[in-house]
């Protein structure tokens, strides 16, 4: 079954999708008088050849990291739209851990992780207390709250945590030895192996554990997974806990890999949130195609950045064709809409 | 875009070259612009080609210094604090490539990493003299983008050089943020405005794209601006007192001629004595400026005496940055 | 535009061998169907039979593959429902078809409504509901909200809705599905004088008896195909069932009683919102039936007592053991099983598929071990219940939104019958399905029951009622009203305890 | 000396292209039809009507393209999820996207700059009173539109396939028509919002300018509750608790904590208006 999904999934709405995407791109391309195969070979070329792979792979670890943490509640029909502000705790709490655990270098990176996992998934809790115990919709909750986050961040970094006289918003670096590993000489470390394992086990829950298929269920048709006796309220924190767990564990990888501190804006600027949240929802949050997704955006990225530095094409171009897939694809893509009540119901109706 | 310069590239084939990596997109960043007008005036006079990479995050940043370092060119210059780190870290890793930092420094120093960085301070307390020369309400202020250090340079010393010239002087400062404080010039506009409404009728803007918004703003109250980096008074002429101008462009020459000359790892500091800081209002040219100040020699003549007391050390001004 | 009103008698609606497939299905094949001025036709079928796909065309929902659509001896072709509306044509889907937080009156004339300067106007609007309710005895508040309405006045909005746009013909899909007997009664008599005007209704139906009581002629579709056509008064139960399934059905079952146990499910003094003060008690091997017209707290009940409501007042006890705040997946594990009254919104997803629906519940305990579902274990599973239950379905692996009705009711009952558990509580476990699945779900009820374990029912069909239970509780307004052996609970005795004045003495 | 004029006035500003969009949002969800694409479509209707003022030089014209424009964009919307049922959440999620890079794309194709395109010469919206016209018009679209969805047929028809697309169809109603015009009109309000943003609020382009506003205004459909004056109310309580952080920072607040203060305002009203419905019993089935 996971099989024909797979095969399914890749043959017809993606390909035609991306297809459709480059098709448009090159238009663009040939109206702005360059050349689309040109273009299209600078995007690969930068980010899958020698010099990019290492970038891709980086930009990866943020982008699977965030997209695994949006698809967990989505797979169960709830949108965490706070990602940024639990990303940014996540951060900032790995950088205070790491300024001033008594630790050895090595546990300090160990508690720094998992200071960094909690804090995001004690914010993304908040949320869904917001809508258990309040009523508020998490949707709205989430993103709320993540303005408030990201300026507690800001305020810390700015003024008790600050580098002193630096220029630039941003905590004091790390004690030496508070980072994780890199490969080799390149910016990839032990951070995306997290992540990867971290989809590995997303992917285990979903297809082979009882709770994996609750949170199936419960985003096929909620009433029903709670007439069943899945627990609703129960369902959302966990399953808040572990998305903000998963984006506070994103950015204390941030923190942890090089510059070594907390640089305001360093985590949210590059739009993770986003482009995760695009490839969660993309791939209905199925585990392999989020992984998928969230790695054709990261090579999208990367070699956007790359084709603008060797063509003379603008990188929006890369931005404008990710959209254009998007686009394609959410018109052809049926998903378990639970955000609203009325919707769901409708359709349930049949 | 990547700016090749194809007629030098043709030129210079085995000449020298240089690549120029900005933290931000170019865009109408009038500081990124002159430092994007130096590394094309230094490949003129060394016969070399030229590159400039544009990043918009720190993603973005790391990505492209480390493609301007896999590509090995002459000199890698860098623009903007936010280098600081990974101009450190690429260094140490390569040894033999010769780095000028501008606007920043590495806090270690390398034998292959030049500086060149600014006293704004310096100019902005110029500015603000002539602002509290100028003000009748006696309440000046600044709109600056972020709570930063770096942008506290642009209304601490600006409040100070207004109560250098007028003691009783108000002083008082906005700050854009937001989620976009860059860019988000209808929030400047109104930051402006809620000091325009308490009588404040002199403002410095070190809003970034949102100083449109701030002149926009000071021009509806019939107040009056300072802008940054250029001359920003066409832009809004008869509202633009004058502008704190920065010479990235000199800094990026000098400092490449340096490299090549052979003198690398220091740093050089540039203000008002070097000419890389200065105000339009004391450059050549201030007729036609359309800046406000062209119609105010007598303040002019007052603010060109404590130019001269600071390049001569007699009046030292604080650097908010540097606490 | 208006065809002149034919004269009675006359045949106001005629299908002409329609032809409808839909991909592996051929819903209708070659339907002739004709329908006279001022009669009340009913068609009869077995799910899937084709009734509603039949009236989908005639209504102009789906387009025929072939065949031909004449009103008043007119060929027509109707683009949409609008045309078929304009033609005077209405239709009362099986699912009311209303909005919810809208008032009776905006229901009524949504669409058609009554305007001043380009805005609803509401008091013509009103008017309009009362002097139609008052014609045709359908008495409804204009005012309130639809959502809050019981089912019975829900489908006087959408009767008055087809009259208030002059419908002649008047279509309904199993209008009684949920109707308790006193108001399908009503809903007959309406329609009886909505004949005698001269108007026409087609009825699609199950139920032999309203056929019987209520029809002048009935048309049997089998398979897609016409495979009756009768006169109601010439024409017998037994005859109508043996052309719908193709065999003979012995109707009116009776059976043999059940021998109470031990008490499994015991309630005492049980509140919750719109419930009071409910005792009852359930026994192993027995079948307690709950009647009541629909909403004086029969699901309320229900829901408190499966642990997805929180009771706030009394006890309830499950083998002993106190269970009155435990969670439902607690009650589950002590051994409580439940079909609930809505088979699409609750008792399954849709769009999963067979396999995975048949897993719910058993995903914790039998199918998995320490957490862990494997699939092959989910679809063994779901292979046995296929092939205990008769669950008809392409296989495992299709959505549970490609079975019909009945067999989705199947899958939802096998799914629960299979937990073993002591007791089951079950709603409405026949509602909108055919005569051949009905006695397939009642077998297994009665079989659970033998087997020792403990029903409580929720029905409100009487027949299934006092055909299955042991015991008859009637609710109403939230209270246990009255409470009957199965000898004592005829239809007149419960039709008056569910009306609110039980006529002999209760214990 | 806090609330003063210059506060409210302030609020009205910051206001005004948050309410035209939550309008247009608003109709769309009373229709079924869940609208984030507000902020893209707000963008757009921001680089469009800086662009036909610039080259016309009538801003009047600038507002008209503005309200073209971005009703045409808000078509892939209502192609993508009406006529193609694909998903809205994405669907608005993509042209969030798409409208950052096609206006900063456009930018340096017709004026050639990046960043920002401003000139002393591009010429705005007149003020009449301190106001744009269009503030006075998102004014009387609330009433309009509060007037049109209780008592206008259209409204209540309009209701009705929010509410149950399928009961609508019965009715002869088609659920699409509906959908399509207000996915439109959201479009035609959007477009105005962004006009409002680019020639009122300030005369320049800025890339990515409306810096968050079309999710405010997403957030004000909901805690208005879709109705006209409940996004009035919602936009305006956001609006005076922007400008009144600007006052904070005055007294010396930090400026992240005056950043954080209009959602955490908005948050509290959320608990609080929820508040009520929570303490109803619960609807039961439904
Ligand atoms: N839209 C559809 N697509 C595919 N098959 C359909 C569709 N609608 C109905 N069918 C199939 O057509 C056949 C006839 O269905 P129809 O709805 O007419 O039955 P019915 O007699 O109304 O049954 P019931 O008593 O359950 O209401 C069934 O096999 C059904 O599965
Ligand atoms: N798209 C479809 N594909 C296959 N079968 C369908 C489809 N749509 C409807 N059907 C089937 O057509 C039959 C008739 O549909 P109808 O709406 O009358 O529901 P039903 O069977 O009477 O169920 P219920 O009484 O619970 O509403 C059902 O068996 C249903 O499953
Ligand atoms: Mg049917
Ligand atoms: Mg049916």
């Amino acid at each position: 079954m996971t099989r024909t999904r797979i095969s399914g999934a890749l043959r017809s709405p993606l390909t035609f999708s991306v297809l459709a995407g480059l098709l448009i791109g090159a238009l663009f391309l040939l109206g702005t008088g360059a050349d689309p195969f040109t273009a299209y070979g600078a995007v690969l070329t930068g980010a899958l050849g020698g010099d990019g792979i290492g970038a891709t792979l980086t930009t990866s670890t943020s982008v699977l990291g965030l997209a695994l943490a949006l698809a967990v509640p989505l797979r169960a029909g709830l949108i965490n739209l706070g990602g940024d502000g639990q990303l940014v705790l996540g951060g900032i709490t790995a950088a205070v851990t790491g300024l001033y655990s008594p630790l050895p270098a090595p546990l300090t990176v160990v508690l720094a992780l998992l200071a960094g996992m909690a804090a995001g998934a004690g914010y993304a809790v908040l949320a869904a207390l917001c809508e258990n115990h309040l009523g508020v919709p998490l949707l709205v909750s989430s993103l709320l709250l993540s303005y408030p986050a990201v300026s507690l961040a800001s305020y810390l970094a700015r003024y008790p945590l600050k580098e002193p006289g630096s220029s630039l918003p941003q905590t004091r670096a790390l004690p030496e030895g508070v980072a994780l590993p890199a490969f080799g000489d390149s910016t990839v470390t032990l951070g995306l192996v997290l992540v990867v394992l971290a989809a590995a086990a997303y992917w285990f829950t979903d297809r082979r554990t009882a709770l994996g298929y609750e949170i199936r269920m419960t985003g096929l048709n909620s009433r029903f997974s709670a007439y069943a006796g899945v627990e609703r309220r129960g369902l959302t924190l966990k399953l808040m806990s572990v998305s903000g767990g998963l984006a506070g564990l994103v950015g204390a990888i941030g923190v942890l890999s090089f510059p070594y501190r907390f640089v305001d804006g360093s985590l949210t600027g590059p739009g993770y949130t986003w482009t995760g949240l695009t490839a969660a929802l993309l791939a209905g949050a199925a585990p392999l195609g989020t992984v998928v997704a969230a790695f054709f955006f990261a090579v999208l990225q990367v070699g956007g950045l790359a084709m603008e530095r060797t063509t003379e094409v603008p990188r929006e171009l890369t931005q404008v064709l990710q959209a254009i897939v998007i686009v394609f694809l959410a018109a052809r893509l049926r998903f378990p809409s639970r955000w609203f009540h009325r919707r769901s119901r409708e359709s349930e109706a049949v | 875009a990547a700016k090749n310069d194809a007629s030098d590239s043709a030129s210079g084939a085995g000449g020298t070259s240089f690549t120029l990596v900005t933290p931000d997109a170019v865009g109408q960043n009038e500081f990124l612009k002159l430092a994007v007008t130096g590394v094309k005036e230094a490949a003129k006079q060394h016969d070399g080609t030229q590159k400039v990479y544009e990043s918009t995050d720190t993603a973005s940043q790391q990505q492209n210094v480390q493609a301007a370092v896999d590509a090995k060119p002459d000199v890698i210059v860098l623009v903007g604090f936010e280098f600081a780190d990974i101009v450190a870290q690429q260094a140490q890793k390569n040894p033999k490539q010769q780095f000028l930092i501008v606007d920043a420094c590495t806090t270690k120093t390398f034998e292959n990493v030049s500086c060149a960085v600014f006293r704004e301070h310096e100019g902005v307390y110029l500015a603000g003299a002539e602002a509290g020369l100028l003000s009748k309400s006696g309440k000046v202020g600044a709109v600056d983008v972020l709570d930063t250090p770096q942008f506290r340079r642009y209304s601490d010393p600006f409040a100070a050089g207004a109560k250098q010239v007028a003691a009783k002087t108000e002083t008082s400062t906005r700050f854009v943020g937001g989620q976009s404080p860059f860019d988000d010039s209808a929030r400047a506009k109104e930051q402006a405005n809620t000091l325009l409404a308490k009588g404040y009728d002199q403002i410095m803007a070190a809003a970034a794209a949102g100083n449109y918004g701030v002149f926009e703003a000071a021009k509806a109250k019939g107040a009056f601006a300072y802008g940054v980096d250029v001359n920003q008074c066409p832009s809004a002429p008869g509202t633009v007192v004058d502008n704190v101008v920065k010479r990235t462009d000199i800094a990026v020459e000098k400092g490449i001629e340096a490299v090549l000359g052979g003198t690398t790892g220091t740093t050089v500091s540039y203000g008002l004595k070097e000419g890389g800081i200065s105000l339009t209002g004391l450059e050549a040219g201030v007729d036609s400026s359309k800046c406000v100040i062209a119609d105010h020699k007598d303040v002019l003549t007052k603010v060109k005496a404590l130019r001269d007391q600071i390049v001569s050390g007699e009046l030292k001004v604080d650097d908010p940055a540097a606490s | 535009m208006t065809p002149p009103r034919a004269e009675a008698g006359g045949v106001a609606v005629e299908l002409r061998g329609i032809t409808k497939r839909f991909p592996g299905t051929l819903a209708n094949d070659a339907v002739d169907l004709t329908v006279r001025h001022g009669e009340i036709h009913a068609l009869m079928g077995e799910n899937g039979a084709g009734k509603s796909t039949l009236m989908s065309v005639l209504y102009g929902m789906e387009r025929p593959d072939a065949g031909t659509v004449l009103i008043d001896g007119r060929e027509v072709r109707f683009a949409s429902p609008g045309d078929a509306m304009a033609a005077g044509l209405g239709m009362v889907h099986q699912s009311f078809k209303l909005f919810d937080s809208l008032t009776v009156a905006e229901n009524v004339v949504y669409a058609a409504e009554p305007r001043r300067f380009g805005l609803v106007d509401r008091a013509a609007a009103r008017s309009r509901v009362r002097e139609l309710a008052e014609e045709h005895g359908l008495a409804v508040d204009p005012d309130a909200r639809v959502g809050g309405l019981p089912v019975g006045l829900r489908q006087r909005v959408e009767i008055l809705k087809l009259l208030h746009r002059g419908a002649r013909t008047l279509i309904l899909d199993e209008p009684t599905a949920v109707l308790t007997p006193a108001e399908a009664d009503a809903l007959f008599d309406v329609l009886k004088s909505l004949a005698a005007q001269g108007r026409t209704v087609i009825l699609v139906t199950h139920k032999l008896r309203e056929v019987l009581a209520g029809s002048d002629r009935v048309t049997v579709l089998r398979d897609g195909r016409v495979v009756a056509r009768l006169v109601t008064a010439d024409t017998t139960a037994d005859e109508i069932a043996a052309s719908m399934t193709g065999r003979a059905v012995e109707l009116d079952r009776v059976h043999a009683p059940g021998t109470p146990g031990a008490a499994v499910l015991r309630v005492t003094g049980l509140g919750t919102a719109s419930v009071h003060d409910v005792d009852l008690t359930v026994h192993a091997g027995e079948i307690v039936g709950i009647a009541g017209v629909a909403g004086n707290g029969q699901s309320e009940l229900v829901e408190a007592l499966a642990g997805l409501r929180p009771v706030t007042a009394g006890q309830v006890t499950l083998a002993g053991e106190n269970i009155t705040h435990a969670s439902a997946t607690e009650r589950r594990a002590r051994g409580l099983a439940y079909v609930p009254e809505d088979r699409h919104a609750v008792g399954t997803a849709p769009a999963a598929t067979v396999a995975d629906n048949l897993a719910m519940g058993h995903h914790r305990t039998s199918l998995s071990s320490r957490g862990l579902l494997p699939p092959a274990a989910v679809r063994a599973h779901a292979r046995r219940l296929v092939e205990r239950f008769g669950i008809r379905a392409a296989s495992t692996d299709v959505p549970a939104s490609a079975l019909s009705g009945g067999n989705l009711q199947k899958l939802l009952i096998g799914r629960e019958l299979a937990h073993d558990a002591p007791l089951l509580l079950v709603e409405q476990p026949t509602r909108g399905v055919d005569i051949g699945a009905i006695q397939n779900i009642h077998d297994q009820l009665i079989a659970y029951r033998d087997a020792g374990h403990a029903v409580l029912l929720v029905s409100a069909e009487l027949s299934e009622i006092r055909g299955l239970a042991d015991r008859v509780l009637v609710m109403y307004e939230g209270r246990i009203a009255a409470s009957y052996t199965k000898d004592e609970a005829d239809e007149r005795t419960l039709g008056l305890a569910m009306a609110g004045a039980p006529a002999e003495a209760t214990h | 000396m806090f609330l003063d004029s210059d506060l409210l006035m302030s609020a009205l500003r910051a206001l005004t292209p948050i309410l035209l969009a939550a309008l247009g949002g608003a109709l769309c969800e009373r229709a079924g039809v869940f609208n984030i694409g507000l902020e893209g479509m707000m963008l757009l209707g921001c680089f469009t009507s800086v662009a036909t003022s610039w080259f016309t030089g009538s801003p009047w014209l600038g507002v008209l393209a503005a309200a073209l424009a971005a009703a045409a964009y808000s078509l892939i919307l209502a192609v993508g999820a009406v006529t193609l049922r694909g998903d809205a959440v994405v669907l608005g999620i993509a042209m969030n996207l798409l409208a950052v890079g096609l206006t900063s794309f456009l930018l340096r194709t017709v004026f050639g700059v990046q960043g920002t395109f401003d000139d002393p010469s591009l010429a705005g919206l007149p003020l009449v009173g301190g106001f744009t016209p269009l503030a006075y018009l998102s004014w009387i679209a609330v009433a309009v539109a509060a007037v049109l969805l209780s008592r206008h047929v259209w409204g209540l028809r309009l209701r009705g396939v929010g509410e149950a697309p399928d009961a609508a169809a019965t009715l002869g109603v088609r659920p699409a028509a509906y959908q399509y015009g207000v996915i439109l009109l959201s479009g035609v309000l959007c477009g105005l919002a962004g006009a409002q943003l680019a020639l009122g609020n300030v005369t320049l382009f800025t890339e990515n300018m409306t810096a968050g506003r079309g999710w405010i205004a997403v957030v004000a459909v909901m805690l208005g509750r879709a109705a006209p004056l409940g996004v009035l109310f919602a936009a305006l309580l956001f609006g005076l608790a922007e400008a009144a952080g600007f006052r904070l920072q005055g007294l010396g607040l930090p400026q992240q904590a005056t950043d954080a203060a209009p959602y955490v305002v908005t948050l509290g009203a959320l608990f609080l208006t929820t508040a009520r419905r929570r303490r109803r019993p619960s609807g039961a089935r439904s």
